[in-house]
């Protein structure tokens, strides 16, 4: 019965891994389209994008195995990535320190993406994967610093323990405003798109990739938002809801992970679609004075407030 | 009369369906392709000839700027062939400003999107009038004598004698009026003061 | 050197069309005295001026020898008094069938003082080249603002400027052969012969790296080829290579069009500032034909230009935010400015190209419900478009992007004669609207409306320039349709004289568009130059470009509004003359066939 | 096309067109058509399209860029869409010798061929100068099948007076029957084109013309059409058409005096050639 229960949950976990990250880029094109009194394409869109674009053969500029291989070592990254989260109260893929393994993991979608992007010859692709570089040295960091405060606050590198274990401190509630900044910035919605700035540097690390290669790649990046959402919202609930126990409280919980989910996308689509695109060295002085920021917040969590 | 609209209130009445339908909502889109709306009637819209109308006098040629419209003889068969093509007009509606008989017709027709070009080609051929006297074909139609016919007033008509000249080749005309003053008044004038030209076109 | 003098062994005075109607020969110390400056001039190149004439109201002409044309042309540009005067463009001609010379002729707007619009004029230096020798000292060695025109008649016209900086190609495409001169008289404007490409790009200097923008780039919406050279990512120099867009417009006037037909040619040398097109030369045709178009087809055409310029700044606003990624505000700009699409498409019969204009006045007429919607549309517009700046120029981000970014010094500017908001951005207080109003084809004359002038000189100052000029612009249609008055729209024009040249302008949202035409016999144009805003604002945007960031470029670029295809058309319309080789169609198609292969 | 595209990535490619075109390919993208909701987007990469817009009549130095882009698109589908007359055909422009045109007649033929279709196969033809954003919209809309083709092309022939047509695109010829001279009409429009413009001119011109054929009925038809000019502006309240009939009447009174006394006029410019 147990393990029933765990594989359906797992089950539906994978469900929404694979189904939702499209559905979520719909929801945010038709919000941002109805901020901008459009109609909007439909919720369904992106999926008959991506769809559009398995379906069509690639050109391949270049004979690097590294060109073929970064999309689809992006979205293995980013599934697992996506596994090593909770639903309800399970989680795929659980291991001791899985928190770190996160942090990489997610790390490794843009490293694919820049390596993608310097392995052919093309002056955009390299300007936007030398831009997405900036980007994550200068953004990893102060997640980094910030995933210290959550693990030093309770105590774990376990995703699972962490929401078990945390307690309300001043300093975890400054760690909350600012992860939920670096987050999205990870995530690379404007206006921190700086890499793949369509109208300055043509669509970036992307610019080669085309048909079947290229869809992977969007699949891969829509699951690495909604992995990095998904994460936020279960830190920011999971752990003050109280122990979850049985498996209608887990999936109550999962519904409201699920809910929040779907309800903050509309929120960060209005954020992208009232900013304009930041510039990268702007960018990378934002990062570093919140890097500081974050300092501060380390600095208050071993102290203990 | 009362009943009916006059012009400029027919005009002010027209309104456009995004305006009446959707300008106070949010989502202020067009549903457009979906349904079925027609662009005003001010809207310039490709020209069409009017084959009942068209006299073949080639006024909107001379007009129009991108050879949209072009005249081709074909003097072997007795025809000119008048040629639209929407592919090429640029709706400056200069044909239909200079149309002596309206046949130019300005629409509002804005779907004319198609793969194939030739959809877009319109082509009115019209039959060349026929000196009987030469056996030569004349470079205006037959449509256009009939048309200055029923324009000129009468007295210029029958000045000029022009129910049996106007359908004669330049030379023919000139022969037919030395010949006619030879009759009346001897070999008194030289035939070339007398010369003039029978039409308009 | 053969100097015209040699050629001219005396010169005369002329004048044309003056107030009291038609004097030839009128007295050299009326038409010097009627204007502050001319006399001046005259004095200082008594020696070298061969013929002086007044050619229309306010457009005068010197005949000087071609050594001092650098001279000349800086003697008016950097006049102590007369601050704002400013080089506007040069014409060359190939006269040989006329008189066996080439003709360059650099002309300039000069400012006595700003916005008074009956002290302000144009000044034409005329210097003629013998047909063996078709070189002229290079005005833009001293003087920037020469550049691209010398780079111009030396591709089309086979000119030499002697000592200029820049001698490369401009506008031709690259696999053009040498040698082969389109605006030279003796070429059928349809043949368009191949060679080999040859590219002249400039060498990428030492420790920067390449950054090539366009052709085809999504930053820049028409064809264009910048080439950024960048250190990191500042931009250190920049080459250009535009005309892509060059599409022999002025040539094939020649032996096509008769002169009504060319204004719809002109109109499609811009999709979006056509109609600013249409009216230059319609104004310079009515100009030459001494001709005054009635007032109500005067108040008709500003009244077009106007609705135009509030469209056109929406339509840039909503660009700029496109390009910084604030993709909200380009919607909502583009939104605000429908309606005003509707209405012209409502008065005109068409969204763009409105085909209104016609040699002589206009071709429909504004009636009373059409009034009404245009009042109804401004209102709409004003309130909508404060809505939308308080917002967009509150969003932080915008700014952040806007502003201390590409800033163009005043004098820069001025060396340039970089023009419209561009200049007004920078300090210049030009506009010709208001500068020389007096007996043009519009009615700016009898409106009241201010011209914005910014110091700064950043993108956020171009934005506020035009921002304040579409509201001025709303102001304007308001008064014009309160004023508009009675009486036909349009006068016929019989033949027009020969061999005669006037100027006509316009204000457009860019900045002055000039129409040098020059007409020719049986009712055509014998040389037809355009010059749109862009091609003086466009030779500054490296100077704006240096030392800011890669990012920025698109919308740099994008600030002063560029339009290549204005910019990059071919002038003219010239007349077949007796000694002109014609291809026949079989030659010609013997020539695409064979050359058919080559791509 | 057959079965409905539900998602079509398009690239922009300008080959020298005057903007015109641009601008509306933009405009189709804003709030009140938003070609988005069709699930058409505009990408800045042609390796990401599968549809290519080109404006402009392919001038000789963007061929070559047209053609790169053109080649780096997936081989699949790779549509092509000509937005606007340039684009169909060459435009206004389409012979000078700074557009790459290599048609037999240089653009005159029967489909008056140029612009991008010398260099690229083109699936849509959307003509219009520039083509309004329903126009492109109606286009977009074809291509991926939800509105049908709605134009075919004509070939009249048309009879010469008198012929009665025997087949379907044979037409015969037809001069208006109007009770008052043909000529008035002619005359009159053309001059309504200076007071009026010559969109009004035809409402305007019919609707005089209406009450001329009513005043000839009465005996007094001077004064009986100054009275129902008066009556029609009672309906019409617009002041530029009124002064067009006030102009109209006038006019037609002094054509009128002028083409009765023609006769004697003629006769005594021309004594001899009368009646040749």
């Amino acid at each position: 019965m147990e393990t029933t229960i765990k594989v359906g949950f797992e089950l539906v976990g994978i469900l929404i891994i694979f189904l939702l990250p499209p559905y979520l880029d719909g929801i945010a094109r038709r919000v941002k389209a109805r901020l901008q009194y459009r109609r909007g394409p439909p919720l369904m869109q992106t999926w008959y994008d991506l769809q559009k674009l398995f379906n069509l053969p690639s050109v391949k500029p270049t004979k690097s195995l590294l060109f073929t291989a970064a999309p689809f070592l992006a979205l293995a990254s980013a599934i697992s990535a996506a596994l090593l989260l909770p639903y309800g109260n399970v989680i795929p893929v659980d291991f001791g320190f899985n928190l770190v393994v996160f942090f990489y993991v997610i790390l490794m979608v843009s490293v694919f993406l820049i390596l993608g992007g310097l392995s052919v010859q093309n002056a955009f692709s390299h300007i936007g994967a030398t831009r997405e570089a900036q980007l994550i040295l200068t953004v990893e960091p102060l997640i980094a610093i910030l995933y210290g405060v959550f693990a030093y606050n309770a105590g774990s590198l376990n995703i699972a323990d962490i929401i078990a274990n945390l307690h309300l401190t001043p300093s975890l509630v400054l760690a909350y405003i600012v992860l939920a900044y670096a987050l999205y910035v990870e995530s690379g919605f404007v206006p921190f798109d700086v890499a793949e700035a369509e109208q300055e540097v043509i669509g970036g690390p992307l610019g080669e990739y085309s048909g079947r290669l290229l869809g992977v790649f969007y699949y891969a990046i829509h699951i690495k938002r909604f992995a990095l959402l998904w994460f936020f919202v279960s830190l920011l609930t999971m752990p003050w809801i109280g122990p979850i126990n049985s498996p209608e409280r887990a999936a109550l919980v999962l519904a409201l992970q699920f809910i929040l989910t779907v309800a903050f996308y509309p929120i960060i689509a209005a954020l992208e679609a009232t900013n304009a695109r930041l510039r990268i060295d702007q960018v990378v002085k934002m990062n570093v004075r919140m890097f500081f920021a974050g300092l501060v917040i380390l600095g208050m969590a071993f102290m203990g407030w | 009369m009362a009943e009916s609209l006059s012009y400029t209130e027919k005009l002010k009445k027209w309104n456009r369906f995004e305006v009446e339908k959707f300008s106070k909502k949010a989502p202020v889109t067009t549903p457009y392709p979906f349904i079925d709306i027609e662009k005003p009637p001010e809207y310039r819209g490709i020209p069409h000839i009017n084959p009942e109308k068209c006299i073949g006098c080639g006024a909107c040629v001379n007009a129009c700027p991108p050879d949209a419209l072009i005249l081709e003889w074909d003097k072997e068969h007795g025809v000119k062939r008048l040629t639209f093509n929407a592919a090429r007009c640029i709706r400056c509606h200069r044909c239909v400003e200079v149309c002596p008989t309206g046949a130019m017709e300005p629409t509002n027709i804005f779907e004319i999107a198609t793969d194939n070009k030739e959809d877009l080609v319109e082509v009115v051929e019209h039959k060349l009038a026929y000196c009987e006297e030469c056996g030569e074909y004349l470079d205006f139609t037959e449509r256009q004598i009939e048309y200055v016919k029923a324009i000129l007033p009468k007295e210029i008509i029958d000045m000029y004698a022009l129910e049996d000249r106007i359908g004669l080749t330049q030379e023919a005309k000139m022969r037919k009026t030395v010949e006619k003053l030879r009759e009346t008044e001897g070999n008194a004038y030289p035939a070339f003061i007398l010369v003039k030209k029978g039409g308009e076109e | 050197m053969v100097t015209t003098r040699d050629l001219e062994a005396h010169f005369e005075f002329e004048c044309r069309a003056c107030e009291n109607g038609h004097c030839r020969k009128a007295d050299v110390e009326t038409i010097l005295s009627e204007r502050k400056g001319l006399k001046e001039f005259y004095e200082a190149f008594k020696e070298h001026i061969r013929e002086c004439k007044r050619m229309t109201y306010g457009q005068y002409m010197f005949v000087i020898d071609r050594e001092v044309l650098p001279d000349a042309v800086l003697w008016w540009h950097n006049h102590p008094e007369f601050k704002e005067t400013h080089m506007s463009t040069a014409v060359g001609t190939d006269e040989r069938p006329l008189n066996g010379k080439f003709v360059y002729m650099p002309f300039l707007n000069v400012q006595v003082e700003p916005q008074n619009m009956d002290e302000n004029y144009w000044v034409f230096l005329k210097a003629y080249m013998p047909a063996d020798d078709p070189s002229f000292p290079s005005v833009a060695a001293k003087l920037p603002a020469a550049l691209w025109i010398e780079r111009e008649v030396k591709d089309l016209l086979g000119f030499n400027p002697v000592g200029h900086p820049d001698p490369r190609r401009l506008i031709l495409p690259e696999d053009w052969p040498e040698g082969v001169y389109p605006l030279r008289k003796d070429m059928d404007y349809r043949h368009s012969p191949m060679a080999e490409v040859k590219t002249e790009y400039r060498e990428t200097p030492e420790g920067t790296t390449l950054v090539p923008m366009g052709p085809v780039h999504a930053g820049i919406e028409e064809p264009a080829h910048f080439r950024l050279f960048v250190k990191g990512e500042e931009i250190v120099d920049v080459d250009y290579r535009g005309f892509y867009s060059h599409r022999g417009i002025e040539k094939t006037g020649e032996g096509r069009l008769t002169y009504n037909q060319v204004l719809f040619l002109a109109e499609r040398i811009c999709g979006i500032c056509g109609y600013q097109h249409s009216v230059s030369y319609a104004m310079a045709v009515e100009r030459l034909a001494d001709v005054d178009i009635p007032d109500r087809a005067r108040y008709i055409r500003t009244l077009m230009l106007e609705l135009e310029r509030i469209h056109n700044h929406l339509l840039w606003v909503g660009i700029a935010a496109h390009l910084v990624g604030y993709d909200t505000g380009f919607m909502h700009a583009w939104r605000i400015r429908e309606p005003v699409m509707w209405l012209v498409e409502r008065l005109t019969g068409n969204r763009k190209q409105y085909g209104m204009n016609i040699v002589g006045g206009v071709r429909r007429d504004i009636l009373d419900y059409r009034k009404e919607e245009i009042l109804k549309v401004v209102k709409q517009i004003r309130e909508e478009t404060k809505k939308f700046l308080d917002i967009a120029l509150n969003t932080n981000t915008f700014i952040k992007r806007a502003e201390g970014v590409g800033i163009l010094p005043y004098k820069v500017a001025k060396a340039y004669s970089v023009l419209g908001p561009t200049a007004r951005a920078s300090g210049r207080r030009i506009d010709t609207r208001l500068d020389q109003a007096t007996k043009t084809a519009m009615a700016y004359n009898e409106v009241d409306f201010k011209v914005p002038v910014y110091k700064e000189g950043d993108v956020l100052a171009r934005v506020l320039v035009r921002m304040d000029e579409l509201f001025e612009s709303l102001w304007i249609v308001e008064q014009l349709i309160d004023q508009m008055p009675g009486g036909d729209i349009m006068v016929p024009i019989g033949d027009l004289p020969e061999y005669e040249e006037a100027l006509g302008f316009t204000e457009a949202h860019r900045g002055e568009v000039v129409h040098y035409v020059m007409t020719g016999e049986k009712n055509k144009v014998y040389r037809w130059k355009v010059r749109a805003p862009t091609y003086n604002n466009l030779p500054a945007v490296p100077e704006m470009l240096k030392g800011y960031h890669v990012a920025d470029a698109p919308l740099i670029i994008a600030s002063i509004d560029p339009c290549y295809s204005c910019t990059e058309r071919v002038q003219f319309v010239d007349v077949e003359t007796g000694k002109v080789k014609v291809l026949t169609e079989a030659e010609f198609n013997e020539l695409s066939i064979k050359y058919r292969g080559v791509f | 096309m057959g079965r409905r595209l539900k998602s079509v990535w398009v690239y922009h490619v300008d080959a020298g067109s005057c903007n015109g075109c641009d601008i509306e390919v933009l405009d189709v993208l804003s709030p009140y058509y938003d070609l988005e909701r069709l699930g058409v987007k505009v990408v800045p990469n042609p390796r990401h399209a599968d549809a290519l817009f080109i404006t402009g009549p392919l001038t000789r130095q963007t061929r070559i860029a047209l053609k790169k882009a053109y080649e780096a698109m997936p081989p699949k589908p790779r549509i092509v869409v000509a937005v606007g007359t340039c684009a169909s055909s060459g435009g206004i422009f389409y012979n000078s010798y700074a557009l790459y045109n290599t048609s037999p007649q240089r653009g005159r033929d029967r489909l008056r061929s140029g612009g991008p279709e010398m260099i690229v196969p083109i699936d849509m033809y959307i003509p219009g100068c520039p083509p309004s954003p329903e126009e492109i919209l109606y286009g977009v809309a074809q291509l991926l099948s939800i509105k049908e083709k709605k134009m075919k092309g004509e070939y009249w022939i048309a009879l010469p007076p008198k012929e009665t047509p025997s087949k379907e695109n044979e037409v015969e010829f037809r001069i208006p029957d109007r009770p008052i001279p043909l000529r008035y009409w002619l005359t009159l429009r053309e001059e309504l084109r200076r007071v009026i413009g010559y969109y009004d001119r035809e409402a305007v011109l019919n609707d005089f013309m209406a009450l001329v054929e009513k005043a000839f009925e009465d005996e007094n038809p001077r004064e009986k059409l100054h009275d129902l000019v008066t009556g029609y502006f009672l309906k019409e309240k617009d002041s530029r058409v009124k002064v067009a009939m006030r102009f109209l009447e006038n006019e037609f009174w002094r054509l009128y005096d002028e083409y009765h006394s023609l006769g004697e006029a003629l006769r005594k410019k021309y004594p001899v050639t009368a009646g040749v």
